[in-house]
């Protein structure tokens, strides 16, 4: 691999911080500055993230009573096809790689910025572009065909507003294949002196395997709901069977992008948790070479499993026997990362501040969320969990329960980086406390539900699941107010929150050897790294000073 | 309100044990992984000022360990899944066949004598069944929790599912793939009674003619009989000018087909002879077949095979 | 004529004869299940594309890693997309039908 | 060499820097267009699976010698532009020049060949998988697959075309007030690199619509 890096050390023109440097909307709006463009996506995705909670709220509410809450299933199936493309497109794919990521990445290797400025801003167009689009369809009607867009449903029978959905899709995915091709080429190419590959947390490398997925697996999907809107809109096509066509065509291909997709959104999770647990263990993290070729391993073999949502619909056995020993194959690297971690916080010396309570929770909530995935892997037990509330539990488990965690983890972990403002510490903590057991309280009755035998998608139910399911939107009120705790104190924090220093946690990393918040230029000379990641002093040193 | 599930069929017992593994193999890592963090956060905790000793430098025995260790348990999990996979998907030859035809939003349910229902399927206890399925619009699933058995029907193809119900009751019958608007409502019950009683519903319920004679009317009708013969018999012996394969003696026997593979002429065979004749055509006849797409219902098709098996002889095993 | 573009030239008529050679292929009596045959020429001129006028051989090494990983999905994408194509039956071929 | 003298972008090194990163962000970017034109090729394999007879009968209805000129105009025009890349290293701007005016002419060429000839016949015989569409009886199904594959894939090749040809036109453009040196013609490298793609998909397409259908 080419290990060019920057040469020559060079003084930067020296400016006050990103925030202060420029006050006017032009300033923000054609920045080309990666952390204000991290700043812009963060607002963006908060607002879908919202509205994605919303509609989930509503289902909730509607699921309260057997015959549903909400009058009519039109609306419902509306409601939580809503949920799926906002929550999957527009808050998890990009959630931390276009925020955090953004933001952390070139301060991480210690760039000015990533290698294309202007590609970054004009993904933030492309996907404000497509957010729009995605809300105008939502206004104008909606789509009724979950976030799957199953044909012949949708190219022939929906009478939703699935082709302009489907470009917003496409449009967002434009947005992601940028962002992932900015992050291959500048940790390829702008890395700081002495930042070798193996001096990289773990945070880049993991990272670095999303962008993989995101520039392979998203041109795909642009092809597939290509040629849905093509079916839809002149009535000839290929997924169709009336048609002649094969609806497992529309199958393989979505998921050949959406398996890996889940893993777009767990990865720079894994990579958050790396930084924290060792930061707040104050030990060096444990298998750092195990954990960064798994990040690599889990980037690969997550195009290889694809067929495992397709257990049950009718593909071949030979293919469901190959993609069912693969899923396990996938499955090896997670367990590797979740014992590493473990091993991290042994002989550690071990503090709760609140991103390390989220990175707890989270591993705790991605250790369930993957253990389900064992039931639905093997092949028999699939055919009875599949497309049941089973199924619906396990992927929460790993998108809200892990990768949301890991989102908040990460925000409050560098929140007096981004803001140069401490929030509430205390606040902090209750968040963590409270949207644990909000998600554990919500989604686990959904596991005995799925056993139970509960179909997903459906708008009324027999009433023998109705104690579940009430217990489930009991628990989903609490998730909710675990939410809106952090959007009111880290906005508070903004305007009354404590000044943070360059290093709050005593953490390594480049990006904690500029100040809070960073200059401009990100710093003032080019760094030179001599050590390796997570340079913690052994606990026998530290116990000496203690 | 009840939490647990009736194992109905033959099979769900085992499916149940392959459940339970699973759950006690999770419960023992997720005994370990908890254990492990609430023994760290209280015994390394920042305050805490236990000897931490020396850190091991070497970590790949570990890492080993338990990369090895995943790996087998992972392994074992998979074959002992895919066994029972291969097993819920081989009907035996015997089963009784009962077709299935989902359409927005309903199930149509057809036995062979005639009898038909709508969200409901009545079966006797005691004996394999299998079912033909489906679709006349867009994917359905047809899954019975209670059977532990599930599988999508499809359009344009027919896709199979094979059970043997070994409790009488009354149980659940779900669509489990998302259809549109009513997917619901589609959702029925599934009714399993001793033979005696089956066959005393089938009375009760019984048509006036079979699956297979209203095949035959339907052979008739949509001019199947002028080419293919009266019975069946082929076109050359009914005084026909066209040369159209015999279909008496043709379900289940073997067919060359132009490049050269043989296939048995099986339901979907005989279905997409009728609906594709261009997909696979048979050797030695000349491609006269019009396609009947768009033209037949499903059920209707189903009919006219039922009417082209019953021109075979039953077969003595 | 310096080596560059003698070796220019030749790529050209290299490109221009796997074309001939496809297009003459594409008249063989070839069974319908072989007639996939002509994508062989076809994919040899993609190979002579990328080296002689992308010249994936030249700059840093990234861009070969890149090209390899190009080849290597989309074999991902078509080989284990059809490998569910390829597996499943259509009819069954041994005669093990019901009563 | 004059590196040092050279401008580049405050978060590269060197210019030499920033003109290996943009190369490799093009390679990058190319490998995702290999996917997405990848899964149209699944697309081919399994229509073609289930409609061999059909979507052959369709393919016999193209216009063979179109497609096959096509294929050489833009095989010449990719070495062509190659050319002008291995002029401009050798200092000789005007030769760029005159290689890209050429190229491009052979990329309008083969689009007015394509889409205002080869279409238009195609769509004057019913060939678009609409109502009325011409083949008739069993092929029917099959046919009418295979020209979704036509006109989608043709339309997305000559989508790129388009873009292509709008990035030889500010090739030539920038040359001609003598921005490139062989110091410093990164971009025409570039946009060689993506001019080629979009042969290579020809290349490809070229035996999947015209060639594998045509019976001998």
């Amino acid at each position: 691999m080419s290990d060019t890096v920057i040469e020559a050390p060079e003084f930067a023109k020296v400016t006050a911080s990103y925030l202060t440097d420029g006050f006017t909307l032009r300033s923000w709006l054609l920045t080309t500055d990666h952390k204000r463009i991290a700043v812009l996506y963060l607002g963006t995705i908060t607002i879908f993230f919202f509205v994605g909670g919303a509609a989930a709220a509503l289902m909730r509410y509607n699921l309260i009573v057997p015959e549903g809450m909400i009058g009519s299933a039109e609306t419902y199936n509306r409601l939580f096809t809503m949920h799926g493309v906002v929550m999957v497109w527009f808050f998890l794919i990009p959630a931390v790689p276009v925020t955090l990521g953004n933001f952390i990445v070139p301060l991480m290797i210690g760039a000015r910025d990533l290698a294309f400025p202007k590609l970054n801003l004009i993904s933030w167009y492309l996907f404000v572009f497509a957010g729009l689009v995605a809300l105008y369809s939502l206004f104008v009607g909606g789509v009724d065909t979950g976030w799957t867009f199953y044909t012949p449903l949708t190219s022939a029978y929906s009478k939703g507003h699935v082709v302009a959905t489907a470009v917003a899709i496409i449009i967002a995915g434009f947005s992601s294949i940028a962002t992932g091709l900015n992050f291959i080429v500048t940790i390829h190419r702008l890395r700081a002196p002495g930042m070798t590959w193996y001096r990289m947390p773990v945070f880049l490398w993991s990272l670095y395997a999303t962008s993989v997925i995101l520039v392979m697996a998203t041109p795909v999907l642009a092809m597939t709901l290509l040629l849905l809107a093509f079916e839809r809109i002149f009535h000839i096509g290929v997924f169709d069977p009336a048609l002649g066509g094969d609806p497992l065509l529309f199958q393989h291909l979505f998921w050949f992008y959406s398996h890996p997709a889940v893993y777009v959104m767990i990865l720079p999770g894994f990579g958050v948790i790396s930084e924290i647990i060792p930061a707040f263990s104050r030990k060096r993290i444990f298998g750092y070479k195990f954990i960064v070729w798994c990040s690599i391993a889990i980037g690969v073999i997550s195009f290889l499993v694809w067929g495992h949502h397709m257990f049950v619909a009718g593909t071949s056995l030979y293919s469901a026997l190959v993609f069912s020993i693969l899923s396990y194959m996938v499955a090896v690297p997670s367990a590797i990362k979740v014992f590493n971690w473990i091993g991290t916080m042994h002989k550690g010396f071990i503090r709760f501040d609140a991103p390390m309570l989220y990175a707890l929770g989270f591993i705790g909530l991605f250790t369930m969320g993957g253990l389900t995935g064992l039931f639905v892997a093997a092949l028999a037990a699939d055919v009875h969990l599949t497309q049941t509330y089973f199924v619906v539990a396990h992927f929460h488990y790993v998108m809200v329960g892990g990768m949301v965690s890991a989102f908040f983890a990460g925000l409050h972990f560098w929140w007096p980086k981004i803001t140069g403002r401490m929030y509430p510490e205390m606040w902090g903590r209750a968040g963590a406390v409270i949207i644990f057991i909000g998600f554990n309280l919500t989604f686990f009755p959904q596991f005995i539900l799925g056993y139970l035998g509960m179909p997903r998608r459906y708008h009324s139910y027999p009433p023998e699941f109705q104690v579940l399911n009430v217990l489930s939107s009991a628990g989903a009120t609490i998730l909710a107010a675990g939410y809106l705790l952090p959007l009111g104190y880290m906005t508070w924090s903004l305007f009354y929150g404590k000044r943070a220093s360059a290093n709050p946690w005593g953490a390594t990393g480049l990006e904690w050897q500029t100040s809070s918040p960073p200059l401009t230029e990100n710093f003032v000379t080019t760094p030179t790294v001599t050590e390796p990641p997570y340079n913690y002093p052994p606990p026998e040193v530290v116990q000496h000073h203690v | 309100m009840r939490f647990w599930l009736p194992q109905a069929t033959t099979s769900a017992a085992e499916v149940d044990y392959l459940i339970l593994a699973l759950l006690l193999t999770s419960c023992a890592i997720l005994a370990l992984v908890f254990g492990l963090i609430l023994l760290y956060m209280i015994k390394y905790r920042a305050g805490s000022d236990i000897d931490r000793g020396v850190l091991a430098d070497k970590t790949w025995r570990l890492e080993a360990a338990w990369t090895v260790a995943t790996l087998l348990i992972f392994f074992g999990l998979f074959v002992w899944g895919a066994d029972l996979y291969v097993r819920l998907f081989q009907p035996p030859p015997d089963a009784l066949k009962i077709y299935v035809v989902g359409k927005q939003w309903m199930w149509k349910i057809e036995h062979q004598g005639g009898q038909r229902e709508i969200n409901a399927l009545h079966l006797p206890v005691g004996r394999p069944i299998q079912l033909v399925m489906t679709s006349e619009d867009v994917i359905h699933d047809f899954s019975v929790p209670a059977f532990r058995i599930k599988h999508d029907v499809l359009p344009g193809r027919y896709e199979t599912l094979w059970f043997e119900v070994n409790e009488p009751g009354t149980y659940h019958l779900f669509c489990t793939q998302f259809c549109g608007t009513g997917h619901s409502d589609m959702f029925g019950e599934v009714v399993a009674m001793p033979d005696p009683e089956y066959q005393n519903w089938l009375e009760q319920n019984g048509a006036s003619e079979t699956l297979a004679q209203a095949g035959q009317t339907l052979f008739m009708r949509y001019g199947c009989s002028g080419c293919h013969g009266g019975n069946g018999a082929g076109g050359s012996q009914s005084g026909s000018t066209v040369r159209a394969p015999a279909l008496a003696g043709l379900y289940g026997s073997p067919v060359t087909l132009i490049d050269g593979s043989i296939v048995t002429a099986d339901d979907l065979y005989i279905r997409d002879c009728i609906l594709l004749p261009e997909r696979r055509r048979v050797a030695s006849y000349p491609p006269l077949m019009p396609s009947f797409a768009g033209q037949i219902s499903e059920e209707d098709l189903l009919k006219i095979i039922a009417y082209i098996k019953s021109l075979t002889p039953e077969k003595q095993s | 004529m310096t080596p560059r573009f003698r070796r220019l030239w030749l790529t050209l008529v290299l490109l221009l004869v796997l074309l001939a050679i496809e297009f003459g292929v594409s008249f063989l009596p070839l069974d319908p299940s072989a007639r996939p045959l002509v994508l062989i020429p076809a994919a040899l001129m993609v190979g002579v594309v990328v080296t002689m006028f992308m010249e994936v051989g030249r700059g840093p090494e990234i861009i070969r890693l890149f090209a390899v990983a190009a080849l290597l999905w989309l074999s991902i994408l078509l080989g284990m997309g059809s490998l569910d194509l390829m597996t499943r039956i259509e009819y069954q071929v041994q005669a093990s039908y019901p009563r | 060499m004059s590196e040092a003298s050279l401008t580049h972008e405050f978060q590269y090194s060197s210019a030499r820097h920033q003109a290996e990163t943009a190369i490799s962000g093009m390679w990058l970017f190319l490998a995702t267009e290999v996917l997405f034109f990848g899964a149209l090729f699944l697309t081919w394999i399994y229509s073609r699976h289930w409609n061999q007879a059909g979507f052959d009968a369709g393919a016999q209805q193209t216009e063979l010698a179109i497609g096959t000129i096509n294929t050489v105009i833009l095989v010449v025009s990719s070495f062509v532009y190659s050319a002008g890349v291995a002029f401009i290293e050798a200092g000789n701007s005007r030769r760029l020049i005159q290689c890209c005016a050429v190229a491009w002419a052979l990329g309008v060429a083969f689009l007015i060949l394509k889409f205002g000839i080869e279409w238009r016949d195609d769509f004057a015989k019913h060939l678009f998988p609409g109502p009325g569409f011409a083949v008739q009886g069993p092929l029917n199904g099959g046919a009418r697959i295979f020209f979704v594959f036509y006109f989608l894939g043709t339309a997305l090749h000559g989508l790129h075309m388009v873009g292509g040809l709008a990035l030889v036109g500010w090739i030539i453009l920038r040359a001609r007030r003598g921005e490139f040196s062989p110091a410093s013609y990164t971009p025409v490298i570039v946009v060689g690199l993506y001019w080629s793609f979009v042969d290579m998909v020809w290349i490809v397409l070229y035996p999947l619509i015209y060639l594998v259908g045509r019976g001998p």
